[in-house]
């Protein structure tokens, strides 16, 4: 293949991604895009790769309302991992089983049982799965966001934690396997180091940080569940700080960066500090076009600098 | 439940794509502005109840703001938006000439198959939808009388922007209309038999009118509201609990049935 | 005194503060105010107190250029504790030994030695000094933000050091003692239990968020340090749920909160998140007239509010 | 050092409160704009060389502008905007009849008493301050040349806002006046001895300027630029590294005597 611009597929671990662009967990439904669309939005998927929302072994509800509202250049969210399980979500396959790209299943639970449970289920239906009925599932996320049923710490801030998950999920499973960090930590490669020890294959961050607003009437927080999840472009020079320092410490690792991702630009800043793969999450929210947008931008800001990859950007910003 | 029977709100026809829109009109209302729009491919699949996304010009804002469609014609859409807070405000200073982006037509509608006699209740900017909904069922033949309660005067300039010929207002400081609630007003109306309700305003209203159509063993349909992000069902912040469960008011909403929400 | 409108005095521990607010320590020069202005700026001050640029013992020329930049809605800034040193510090008190409003002297060094070494300076000073020849020096404020010369992670985010550099300073002065957190770590109150247990007799909150920003052109980080610290609005999430969580883990402890506060409201909101006092930072920077702007408005939000004091509207937030 | 006898730049007056100032004028040249204000308060107090820090109208920016006064008199004053980030763009859309926050004027100014010859050098928007300087030494009665590079034909349209007598004009790319850098011009003028230097522009011409200037014997000042938050004095952001150690831009400069900055 001849191509005259820059080379913008890149590895993500053994998954071949065509772009740097995935949608970042909880941001993104392709079922309700596809419904929404004029066109056959499987066809016209913008993602190199499709991150579907948390999914946890039993249904959950949710928090109460209000969930989500704005805050300066940020926005902040309190869903509560509302899911309807992981056995109804592999009921819902086949309606997307026709999807090209590759699928990072993000899963989630309180303690590694569960998230292990979540992936064990899920290879057992593809192993017995009838061709043409499942999308390519290629890799997991681990979502150690949720609070630790022992400790009430987010399982994430709590480096012996997050390798308990890792290991149990590494347990039950061959596939690549992404440990997604929280960026409420003093040290996100403490969590890193530990995610990896027990067999990650790559790293995702960052989650969204612990934040709170107030009702401006009544003073009380605002959010049915008090605090709530801070993202946005307003956290991305912490993200871009903490994307550097894993990338750093871990320089052969598969980095997914991701923070307040809005313009191609931005997607550029992270591969820049050391991501292999960008996640665009709260941008989702502001047009339609969104992800199109931004890898088209992307695309020009890559060939107007005169890259030839993508991976002659990554980490640009790391060396001295 | 007398609401059986009712029509589902769902299916309508939903899409997501950025318009970028022209300001055709603008009338001012006190802090209410009714804003016309050229956005044919947004007109053409509208129905009443729909909403759109809204993005506040000027890049300030993150998120879009969910308006509801006030009225849709030929290649026109209008908006009927209160200033309450920053994003809001700026939508009201929109000019003649200027663009904004919208996405939609979005969510469900109300029903108005075979719908015969109507009585649109609203609360304050919830009256938005009704005008919209009040000229489609009038073009369906209905019977159509319009019940609008506001806080006060300076709320009640809202009503300036409506045209429904049997139009009842009330304020709760008596400045304009009958003295009192929304209910007041539906007190005193002569509802005939099979009046098929509508109503949007606030959750305690609402609640009321709930209280007072199941009363009066009618059936109807209710807008919520609800605080969003993506306003295109990919988020799950904007669940209201209901009959069947927490569901989303962008996607399966904003319209439902009067009998399964809980508001 | 008989007052119609609601009480605007705040204890902070044993000092008196005419009203909530004062300046976040790095953002506010009295006397550079006073040479820019109009008047009398001594008869004028707006703060209820006076928290000067940190001072550390030797003079620092701080980090190079350049040194500030803006964010979606913040700033960063890595100043690197530019200060001449205490005893040239001590030289200037004379200049702005008018000042009406007590003076909380903010303290930096990377070891507890070098903490309590300016405290012995200066208390050794005001011992000897002739009346009138220094500001009402009522209290220390103990920025731990400094990196740790052993374990070169920040004093603040290591409790244990936090409370060497709190237990050095106790001894050196019986004066009001803070002690400034930093906001990157897993859990604010375990610094702040750590300080408190080493004699702090309350807590600041919050320091700046390490972040980084890349310089549009070359893709290298902007800042002459690399990283720096995030502040101003876009954080402000963040600091409301970590104020909440300080007042809500320690009661009756005397509370400075700050972080993105830029309106008499924003304020306010921290007074309801558990806060006695409210420093403004970045926003000194957006007007002259920024913190008597804020404080008129903070005393028009608690009018139309209906509270008798500031004391009534703190904690708002907290309770159920 | 040739210089040592220089006059001190410190000690203008600087006034830091806020200025509601109205747009009086708006002459476009490409991606600059010559933005005059009403500001009597500001305009009775400059100098050349000093600035004001300019609050972008909208709210979407945290941190105010430093830009340089390109002129002041009567109750006016005049700035030279050049769109080169989201802020500036934003100041360069100003019309007449808005209204804009300045504070100042900030910083040190250009010595000028006692000068007989003056050579004024800038490159790109360096330019800016320049005006007013030369205005004001003409008023006193020295000759002024000036000598501005500009890095092509777009960034060469700010020439279009100044006017001084004797004026040379470079570009690197050669499409207006001479080709190549300000230091061409310098190299092909015929300079007074004892003729002072001013200089303001990116940090590799004025570091050329400061070599040719000390080759040439002569002394001379130099106005730079540095990333500010607060502009008065108060964050320590501003540094440069001068003879005398690091000094904020906004405080003791930006003008400086060009023999103790290290650009
Ligand atoms: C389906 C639907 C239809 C609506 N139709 C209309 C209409 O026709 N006309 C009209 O004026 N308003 C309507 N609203 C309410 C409108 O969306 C809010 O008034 C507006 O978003 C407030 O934005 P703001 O920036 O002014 O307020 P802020 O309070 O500053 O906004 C902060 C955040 O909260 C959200 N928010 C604030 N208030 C509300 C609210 N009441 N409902 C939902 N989100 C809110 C904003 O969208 C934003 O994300 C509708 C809301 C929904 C959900
Ligand atoms: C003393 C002084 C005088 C100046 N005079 C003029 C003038 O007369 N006309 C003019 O057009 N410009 C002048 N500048 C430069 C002007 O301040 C910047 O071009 C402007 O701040 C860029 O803002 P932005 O939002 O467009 O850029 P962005 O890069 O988006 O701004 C991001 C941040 O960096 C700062 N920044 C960016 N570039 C510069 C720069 N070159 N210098 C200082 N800060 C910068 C901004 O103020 C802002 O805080 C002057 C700068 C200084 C220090
Ligand atoms: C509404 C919403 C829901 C989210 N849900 C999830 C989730 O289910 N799982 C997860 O790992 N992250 C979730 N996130 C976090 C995002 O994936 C992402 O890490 C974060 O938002 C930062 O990126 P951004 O600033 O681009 O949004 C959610 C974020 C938002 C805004
Ligand atoms: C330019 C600048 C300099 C600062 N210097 C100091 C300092 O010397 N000591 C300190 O404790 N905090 C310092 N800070 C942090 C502030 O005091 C404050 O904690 C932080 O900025 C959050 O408040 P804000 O969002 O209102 O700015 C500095 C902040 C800025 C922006
Ligand atoms: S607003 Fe996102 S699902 Fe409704
Ligand atoms: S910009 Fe703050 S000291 Fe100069």
């Amino acid at each position: 293949m001849i191509s005259d611009g820059p080379q913008h597929s890149v590895s993500l671990g053994p998954i071949l991604l065509d772009h740097p662009l995935v949608d970042a967990s909880g941001t993104f439904d392709l079922l309700e895009y596809s419904r929404r669309y004029d066109g056959d939005y499987f066809a016209d998927f913008p993602y190199a790769a499709y991150v579907p929302k948390t999914v946890t072994a039993d249904a959950r509800t949710g928090n109460p309302a209000p969930r989500v509202t704005e805050t300066p250049s940020g926005m902040i969210n309190a869903i509560g991992l509302e899911n309807p399980g992981i056995h109804a979500w592999i009921d819902q396959l086949p309606e997307w089983a026709s999807l090209r790209q590759p699928v990072i299943v993000s899963v989630g639970g309180n303690e590694p049982e569960q998230y292990a449970a979540v992936i064990a289920a899920l290879e057992a239906h593809l192993a017995a799965a009838a061709a043409g009925t499942a999308p390519r599932i290629e890799g997991y996320e681990l979502n150690v966001s949720c609070p630790n049923v022992s400790s009430g710490l987010q399982i994430g801030a709590d480096p012996s934690a997050t390798a308990e998950v890792v290991a149990a999920c590494r347990e039950a499973t061959d596939r690549f396997l992404l440990a997604k960090l929280t960026p409420n930590v003093r040290d996100v490669t403490e969590a890193g180091a530990a995610a990896l020890g027990a067999g990650a294959d790559g790293l995702s961050l960052v989650n969204t940080f612990k934040a709170m607003v107030l009702d401006r009437q009544t003073l009380k927080p605002f959010l049915g569940n008090r605090t709530g999840g801070l993202c946005g472009p307003a956290i991305k020079p912490i993200a871009l700080r903490m994307v550097a320092e894993v990338a750093q410490a871990f320089p052969d690792t598969p980095i997914v960066g991701m923070g307040g991702v809005m313009t191609g630009l931005d997607a550029l800043e992270f591969i820049a500090c050391g991501a292999t793969a960008v996640a665009v999450g709260a941008a989702n929210f502001t047009a339609f076009e969104a992800p199109s947008r931004i890898l088209q931008e992307l695309r020009d800001e890559l060939e107007a600098r005169g890259f030839a990859s993508v991976a002659e950007a990554r980490g640009m910003a790391l060396r001295a | 439940m007398s609401d059986a029977d009712a029509q589902t709100c769902g299916d309508h026809s939903q899409w997501a794509e950025t318009s970028h829109c022209r300001v055709a009109g603008v009338r001012h209302f006190g802090a209410f502005a009714a804003v016309e729009l050229i956005a044919p491919r947004v007109a053409r699949r509208a129905a009443p109840g729909q909403f759109v996304m809204v993005t506040v010009p000027g890049g300030g804002f993150l998120l879009r703001r969910p308006i509801s469609l006030f009225a849709a014609h030929g290649d026109r859409i209008g908006l009927l938006v209160e200033a309450r807070g920053g994003g809001s405000e700026q939508l009201t200073q929109l000019d003649v000439g200027d663009n904004v982006d919208v996405a939609g037509p979005l969510g469900s509608a109300f029903p108005t198959e075979g719908v015969t006699n109507a009585l649109l209740v609203g609360g304050g900017i919830g009256c938005a939808p009704l005008q919209y909904l009040a000229d489609q069922l009038a073009a369906e033949g209905a019977q159509v009388t319009a019940a609008f309660g506001f806080r006060d005067f300076r709320s009640a300039r809202a009503a300036g922007a409506f045209s429904i010929d049997r139009l009842w207002v009330a304020t709760e400081d008596g400045s304009v209309g009958k003295a009192g609630t929304v209910l007041h007003i539906l007190a005193s109306l002569d509802v005939a038999p099979g009046t098929t309700i509508y109503a949007c305003g606030p959750n305690p209203m609402v609640a009321a009118v709930q209280r007072w159509t199941f009363a009066e063993g009618l059936r109807g349909y209710v807008s919520l509201e609800a605080h969003m992000a993506c306003g295109t069902g990919s988020c799950h912040g904007c669940v209201v609990d209901t009959a069947r469960g927490k569901v989303r008011v962008c996607s399966e909403g904003p319209v439902f049935r009067l009998d399964e929400v809980t508001p």
